[in-house]
């Protein structure tokens, strides 16, 4: 019996505990900066899971697409409240206990899912450490090109990654447009 | 090196990282104590923390005193060399003759200013904020190699390398932006909006251009697309062909402006805002700024030399010619393994010799160029950066589909490596659909490369064609 | 055999490079004008030089395929009866083409003897030696026509033929383009090519007046000024590679469809030729008028098309091999089989639809298998010949077609108003494509011509040459005289063919395309120098214009048949000379075996014809460069043509001469090819079917002495003394012209005449306003009773929806429909308060939602398990 | 000779089950967040979480070394959650301009002003 410490779970369970702090910081959070701010260390740690659990592409792009819309979130939130003296809507406390109930129902739903399926039991620590480091960047964009070399029988995402684009395309374009209409509007009004 | 070019990496292969080392530790250890008469399982718990946090410590170590001292070092060349184009000295007491202490004093005389916070700032962010920077220009160095082929340099070894730097890099502003925010100051707050736009939008051409050299080596590995790049400085990625020699430029351009130095140092333009984002900064903290600075721009700068220059590999080859590599008449003279690890300290002294001169040229723009406005400097990237580094790109693939395996614009064949280390998926479509999970057949399919290398002719095409010939394996096993 | 591949081949090039210099015209010079920018004067005439290039390549390459493939593959055979002296060898071994062993089974054919002491020595060194020595064995056959064993008749004709590509195909009815290549389509290649060669060089002259802005003399407005129009000299050699591609489609054409989509095509670029001064009312109307009676004609060929391809099963005119090696039998061998020697037999198939009703009672009796015998049986019924009707509907059909494109009686009135076309395209009209088109087909398609069809091709003929003779005479319009000339000409050619004399209509056919064309080219020349058709106001040109007057001379002299008949000697004569006689000696022979007095005509009027056609050519000849200058201001401007329009005029001229003759040296002639090409089954003499006294003489017969010196020498006489008669009236002036129009005895005929027989009244009686008439009633019905008919229902339609509208609709439909919407009103209604407007209500729904929903999941997984 | 009590609980690989609690948590948060913020930008940020809660769960379905058995997603897993990652970036653009608009229409965030749309 290997007792040595495995340090992925060390790590996992670091990261787990930033996580879910953090996103907790989240909700009680008042300040909008603030909270951006625990969502960025959250979205950050959460990609430190995502490299522990060998999807180090995934990870990456977590923090450059994260980080970058929650640092846009983040000036907005600035632009539009800081002029207000730092306003921090109150919720109402009948709010706060129902949404705070109706939680923990969810999570001990969710949870005592999580727990009842048997294969969802980890491995053994030997078969986990005779897997190397997975090649993962390569597949990946194989697949989003059509072609799964890691797992041949399996399908494509070309026709996904497609839509995927246009849709982004549709995106930027609606928002570009909204964007311009408040500048119409605002033009019209002073 | 050839490591993980299929689905895993077989344990024997393992990069050199931190692991590796603490194992080393490990056995140390265990044989110390075994010295000492106590007889101690390895594998207990304790030991196995002991040698990992060790050998954490060891590289964490290493890659802070490269940033602190390397601001120190920068800070001070910076001063000097401004002096030098302004006709000035530039410090010349402290520290006897050129003055190469001054930045040493300036860190004590920081150390022990005050700690001021202005009221009605956010404690908590305004503390937090420099700190945020500066981890986020460190971690960044987490996946650097400073080295490649057998023994690479790298704390650890990550196959999307440049993702996760430029990804880390982009989390620098961050810090940036807190500090704005939280030191309630307009001064600041514009700082840090300017900031924000301008990096988040000079993020774009900076992928663009990096995403090229990987475009050409077919990997995000930093240390495979170092070793694309072995030999003679022809095979350099910057000299493969006209549009990488282009993207090239585009990328230090916007390298400089992503750590937002001169001429695009709006963030902290003395004449409009006071000193932009850490007006309100004194003391400790303040200087945590300019090293985050400092750290990225050496990150950006050795960023450029691997992915363009050649990274570890020196003009000229000068680990081959002396017969330091493996076979050579100096390596046999040497222990086993010594060879290899001094050539690979010659090639970490050849990244950041790169990545100084990298950081000299930056210095050198900044006491030239006038600071631009925050309109040009959007256009500039939007109108300019964008556009033409995606022409490159495209430039680039038609290049690599038309005349592949070739380098130095096409007139010499590419180096014989670049070639050794393709990955081969081939093999792997070959295998039953288990081969991802089950960990102990997708090793034994055997990812050697092919002992003498291809010519370039044939080999080229089959990397730029691997969606077509992908699928032929299916038919056979 | 490789030049199987190689002639085609040429061919087809030839063929399509006008097309090619049509396509390049219109993308060069018309498509531009689409988009409004017109072609400068100054590129225009490059587009002549594209036309004339293409088309005199075509002429090379025809000539190349003519002397270098044709030849040397297919000798013409020196021994006249070569053809069908191989038949024998043909029962033995079935269709290949002809087999050369010459003469080699004289012993088994008597008729061989008999026709060697046809042939005295001194004829060998005569033109017409062809003549005397294709003298045929079938002479001796038709003495025992009536014996049950009949004759052999000649063999196919070498020919190439096969299919380019399908164009469609719809059960057994298969639309294809092809080819079919003998000795015929080979010579009408050469002949259309040069000819069309000369024009287009001489339109190059004539149409320079395209070349600027064009101010058109007879087009004025109300206030009475020229009407000025851009030129259109590109345009005019566009059309001229249209029509010349269009032309040789008909000439090479594989089969019977093909053949009609050109002959449209023909139609429709005469169409635009003839209309090519569109803004004259005049012309216009002559191009429509063209253009619809040939459409009367095209209606009978599309008849004929039917009856054949609905007995036959095919178009294709030779046998084709399909890919799969099986040959598929043409519409000759299909008619003409082998065990039938080659007799015109209608086929089964025609005999099985002409009986249909009788093989449907035997089918009730014996069943479908019995059919086959019941056919033979009923081929063979001696009281009603099944099928032939069939076989003359279909070849009256074509002929109809014929009719139409090549202007004959009663079709004839479109091709004298067709003068309005430029000079160039009446000579291209007259000479070489359209008129020619309709001969061509007689010719292609004369084995499937029963004896009673060939009586009405001669009637038509004979009634067309007389006619237009009579009304050549007294046209003063230079170009209608010619007009008519040609309308008589082709009379003749039909009379040749439907007398049997395959060869004679179509020699004839070549010799006059030659010297009809020199004429109308010659008399465009005049025309281009005084400016007027009006023969009234030329004379004396001779000394003006000589080259055209002198080459209009030969022209005359080889239409009028000028020769000399010394019959010791061997002949000589200009090429109408031999073309003309053959005809003559034809129709001579016909009268001499067919005891029916009415069809002396059949020889009269041919006779009678050569008498007017010698009058009405001398006529024009001396009223427009004999005598003195009627009209002094024309004749002062009138000048000599440029040479580009001379040079044309001299090459015809030779060839009108010479074309006849056989080219010393090498052993070639057109009456040689054309006997080469001689179709399948035509050479023996057959007797009518339906009526049973015609007997339709073999050619060969015409040649023996008893028939050709009296018809040589009818046809020299008559033609002498109608140059005598025209020289009298027009040169001598012995009578004048004026003066004997008065005479009462010549009135009506010069009425009748001058009148063109009141042929345009009659039909404009007959036909065009019977149509106007009707055309009105059916208007006036239509608005009357039809619109009457339809208000009424649109009427009863409304009253119908208007109950529906109340009882159905407003009640029943509208009720439910209300009552749904008021339901729904209600229902959303009472939901609204739930619909807050709060985000993070609905928020609170979504978790509770999935909250409950995993309740539901979880208890149900319980229930099941438990 | 030094033994922790959580040496086996570290010494052993975790397995998907702690990734979807990890996951559940964030989902959790995520959702009361979206409930309980009257900013607009909280809810966004409430979204984010969710989305990212997703993810993790994806990741965790796909990842060879917490699940090993045919039932693994595979690559599939990362492939999902790069199409969730691009979306929530495409939906917090759009997310923000509708911000952005609403900000310009009621001079606040406030999502409680806006209940126009009650019935």
């Amino acid at each position: 019996m290997d007792t040595s410490i495995y340090w992925p779970t060390f790590l996992f369970w670091f990261f787990a505990a930033v996580c879910c702090m953090f996103a907790i910081g989240v909700v009680l959070a008042t300040n909008i900066v603030r909270m951006a701010f625990y969502l960025v260390l959250s979205l950050a740690a959460s990609s430190g899971l995502f490299f522990l659990a060998g999807a180090d592409f995934v990870g990456a792009m977590q923090l450059m697409i994260y980080v970058g819309g929650t640092l846009v979130l983040l000036i907005f939130g600035v632009m539009l409240t800081s002029q207000a003296k730092f306003v921090s809507m109150k919720t109402s406390q009948f709010d706060w206990t129902l949404a705070t109930l109706a939680g923990f129902c969810l999570l001990a739903v969710l949870i005592s899912a999580a727990l009842a399926i048997p294969e969802w039991k980890g491995l053994e620590r030997a078969e986990a450490e005779a897997l190397g480091i997975p090649q993962t960047a390569t597949p990946l964009g194989m697949g989003l090109l059509g072609a799964r070399v890691d797992a041949p029988t399996r399908s494509g995402y070309l026709l996904v990654f497609e839509i995927v684009s246009v849709h982004l395309l549709v995106v930027l374009v609606g928002a570009a447009y909204l964007a311009r209409a408040k500048r119409k509007r605002s033009a019209a009004v002073g | 090196m050839g490591c993980g070019r299929q689905g895993f990496v077989r344990p024997s292969e393992a990069p050199r990282n931190a692991h590796v080392v603490a194992k080393y530790i490990n056995q140390f250890t265990e044989q110390l104590l075994q010295a000492l008469g106590m007889s101690v399982d390895p594998n207990s718990f304790a030991v196995s923390i002991l040698g990992h946090v060790i050998a954490a410590m060891i590289h964490i170590f290493l890659l802070l005193n490269l940033v602190a001292v390397g601001a120190l070092v920068f800070i001070w060349l910076e001063r000097k060399i401004s002096g030098r184009i302004q006709d000035r000295l530039g410090p010349t007491r402290v520290g006897g003759k050129f003055g190469w202490l001054q930045t040493l004093a300036d860190g004590l005389k920081l150390i022990t200013k005050e700690d001021l916070m202005p009221e009605g700032a956010d404690p908590l962010l305004f503390r937090i904020a420099p700190y945020v920077s500066f981890c986020a220009s460190l971690a960044a160095f987490i996946a650097l190699p400073f080295a490649g082929q057998d023994m690479p340099f790298v704390a650890q070894h990550l196959n999307v390398g440049v993702f996760f730097i430029l990804a880390v890099l982009g989390l620098e502003v961050f810090g940036v932006i807190l500090a704005g925010y939280s030191s309630a100051s307009k001064w600041a707050l514009f700082g840090a909006m300017r900031e924000a736009a301008q990096v988040v939008s000079y993020e774009v051409p900076l992928g663009l251009c990096a995403v090229v050299p990987v475009l050409l080596a077919g990997s995000m590995d930093l240390i495979f697309i170092g070793d694309c790049q072995t030999g003679w400085f022809t095979n350099w990625y910057v000299f493969h062909d006209p549009f990488t020699f282009i993207v090239f430029w585009i990328y230090f351009t916007c390298a400089t402006a992503s750590v937002n130095r001169a001429p695009f140092d709006l963030a902290e333009a003395e004449s409009e805002l006071v000193a932009g984002f850490h007006t309100e900064y004194s003391g400790l903290r303040w200087s945590f700024f300019f090293m985050a600075e400092y750290g990225s721009m050496l990150l950006v700068a050795l960023l450029a030399s691997i992915l363009f220059l050649g990274g570890w590999n020196g003009p000229i080859p000068v680990a081959r010619l002396i017969g330091l590599e493996e076979g050579g008449w100096l390596y046999a003279t040497m222990w086993p393994g010594w060879g290899t690890y001094l050539a690979c300290l010659l090639g970490a002294v050849n990244v950041i010799a790169k990545g100084c001169l990298g950081i000299i040229i930056m210095i050198w723009i900044r006491w030239t160029l006038p600071r631009l406005r925050i309109d040009q400097v959007m256009t500039t990237c939007l109108k300019y950066c964008v556009p033409i580094a995606a022409t490159m790109f495209l430039g680039a693939t038609t290049w690599q589909f038309v005349i592949p395996g070739r380098a130095f614009f096409g007139f010499l064949p590419a180096s014989q490596t670049a070639f050794e280390v393709k990955e081969n998926w081939s093999d792997l479509l070959a295998l039953p659909r288990q081969a991802t999970s089950s960990p102990e057949d997708a090793p034994t399919h055997d990812p050697t490369p092919n002992p003498q290398p291809p010519p370039a002719a044939e080999t080229g095409p089959k990397q730029t064609h691997r969606p077509e010939n992908s699928p032929q394996p299916l038919t056979r096993k | 055999m490789q030049a199987d591949t190689v002639i085609p081949n040429l061919l087809t090039i030839a063929w399509l490079l006008p097309l090619a210099s049509f396509a390049i015209i219109s993308i060069a010079y018309s498509l531009p004008q689409l988009f409004g920018s017109r072609a400068s004067y100054a590129i225009q005439p490059y587009a002549a030089y594209v036309s004339i290039g293409a088309i005199g390549l075509a002429f090379v390459l025809s000539i190349v395929t003519l002397l270098g493939y044709w030849l040397p593959t297919y000798p013409l055979s020196s021994h006249g009866h070569a053809e069908h002296g191989g038949e024998h060898h043909h029962e033995s071994s079935g269709h290949d083409e002809a087999g050369h062993d010459a003469g080699g089974n004289e012993n088994h054919d008597p008729s061989d003897d008999s026709s060697a002491h046809l042939l005295p020595s001194h004829w060998r060194s005569s033109p017409f030696r062809w003549a005397a020595e294709t003298t045929a064995p079938a002479t001796t056959t038709h003495n025992d026509a009536a014996s049950a064993e009949r004759p052999h008749n000649n063999s196919p004709p070498p020919s190439l033929s096969g299919n380019w590509y399908t164009l469609a195909k719809c059960g057994n009815l298969e639309i294809t383009l092809g080819y079919y290549i003998d000795a015929l389509t080979v010579t009408m290649f050469c002949m259309v090519t040069l000819i069309a060669t000369c024009v287009h060089v001489y339109a190059m002259g004539y149409m320079h007046d395209e070349l600027h802005d064009f101010t058109d003399p007879e087009v004025t407005d109300h206030e009475g000024n020229k009407f000025q129009r851009p030129g259109r000299f590109h345009r005019f050699f566009q059309y001229l590679s249209l029509f010349c591609f269009s032309m040789l489609g008909i000439v090479i054409a594989g089969n019977l469809a093909m053949v009609f989509v050109f002959w449209e095509l023909v139609g429709i670029c005469s169409y635009f030729l003839i209309g090519f001064y569109i803004e004259r009312k005049s012309a216009s109307n002559a191009a429509n008028k063209a253009f619809i009676v040939n459409r009367v004609g095209d209606f009978g060929m599309l008849i004929g098309l039917m009856a054949l391809w609905s007995t036959l099963g095919t178009f294709n005119f030779g046998d084709i091999t399909q890919e799969d090696g099986t040959v598929q039998p043409g519409i000759f061998s299909q008619l003409h089989t082998a065990e039938n020697h080659y007799h015109l037999e209608p086929t089964s198939g025609m005999v099985e639809w002409a009986a249909r009703d009788k093989i449907q009672e035997v089918v009730l009796e014996k069943g479908g298998a019995a059919i086959p015998a019941t056919v033979e049986q009923l081929r063979h019924d001696p009281h009603h010949q099944y099928g032939h009707w069939l076989l003359f509907i279909a070849g009256v059909g074509l002929f109809c077609g014929c009719i139409g494109k090549s202007a004959q009686f009663p079709l004839q009135v479109w091709l004298p108003d067709a003068m309005e076309g430029p000079t160039p395209v009446s000579a291209l009209v007259h000479s070489a494509t359209m008129v020619a088109a309709g001969v061509y087909l007689v010719g292609r398609s004369y084995p499937i011509f029963i004896p009673e069809v060939l009586l009405v091709i001669a009637a038509v003929g004979s009634i067309t040459l007389f006619l237009a003779a009579t009304i050549a005479i007294t046209a003063t319009d230079i170009k209608r005289v010619l007009a008519y000339s040609t309308v008589s000409q082709l009379g003749y050619m039909m009379l040749g063919l439907g007398l049997g004399g395959f060869v004679a209509g179509l020699f004839h056919l070549i010799t006059h395309a030659f010297f009809k064309g020199l004429l109308f080219l010659c008399s465009g020349s005049v025309i281009h120098a005084v400016h007027t058709n009006e023969m009234t106001e030329m004379g004396g040109l001779r000394k003006k214009m000589p080259i055209t007057a002198y080459t209009m001379l030969i022209g005359c002299l080889a239409i009028i048949g000028a020769g000399l008949p010394i019959v010791h000697l061997g002949y000589f004569g200009l090429s109408g000379f031999f073309s003309k006689d053959a005809i003559i000696e034809q129709s001579l022979s016909h009268m001499t075996r067919n005891e029916a007095p009415w069809l002396w005509l059949l020889f009269l009027l041919p006779v009678v014809g050569a008498l007017m056609t010698a009058f009405y050519m001398f006529r024009l000849w001396f009223m427009t460069f004999a005598g003195q200058p009627r009209n002094e201001h024309r004749f002062d401007h009138a000048h000599e043509s440029p040479r580009v329009m001379t040079i044309p005029l001299i090459i015809l001229a030779i060839f009108a001469i010479g074309v006849a003759w056989e080219i010393p040296g090498i052993n070639l002639s057109v009456p040689k090819l054309l006997e080469q090409a001689r179709p399948i089954g035509t050479l023996a003499t057959v007797e009518g079917t339906l009526v049973s006294e015609l007997v339709i003489p073999t050619e060969h017969d015409s040649h023996a002495d008893e028939i050709r010196i009296p018809a040589g020498l009818w046809a020299s006489g008559m033609a002498a003394a109608g140059v005598l008669l025209a020289a009298l009236l027009y040169l001598w002036r012995v009578v004048d012209p004026a003066a004997l129009r008065h005479n009462l005895l010549v009135r009506p005929f010069y009425a009748l005449s001058w009148h063109k027989w009141w042929f345009d009244e009659l039909y404009d009686l007959v036909f065009v306003k019977p149509t106007l008439w009707i055309g009105r009633f059916v208007a006036g019905f239509d608005r009357s009773v039809i619109d009457s008919i339809l208000h009424a229902c649109t009427w009863i339609c409304r009253a119908i929806s208007v109950i529906v509208d109340v009882v159905g609709d407003r009640t029943l439909i509208d009720r439910t429909v209300d009552g749904i919407a008021s339901y729904t009103w209600r229902g959303g209604l009472s939901l609204r308060r739930v619909q807050t407007g709060r985000l993070r209500q609905y928020i609170m729904f979504l978790v509770v939602g999935t909250i409950i929903l995993f309740m539901i999941a979880s208890i149900w997984r319980a229930a099941v398990a438990g | 000779m030094i033994t922790l009590p959580l040496a086996n609980f570290l010494a052993q690989p975790v397995g998907v089950s702690q990734f979807v609690i990890v996951g559940a948590i964030m989902f959790t948060c995520g959702a009361v967040c979206m409930a309980t913020k009257r900013n607009a930008l909280g809810i966004l940020m409430g979204i984010e979480l969710v989305l990212n809660g997703a993810n993790v769960n994806f990741i965790a379905f796909g990842s060879p070394y917490l699940r090993n058995d045919a039932g693994s997603l595979g690559m599939d897993g990362q492939l999902m959650s790069l199409f969730v990652i691009v979306l929530a970036a495409a939906e917090a653009a759009v997310a923000l301009a509708i911000a952005l608009n609403f900000y310009n229409n009621f001079n606040s965030i406030d999502v409680d002003r806006a209940n126009q749309l009650q019935g």
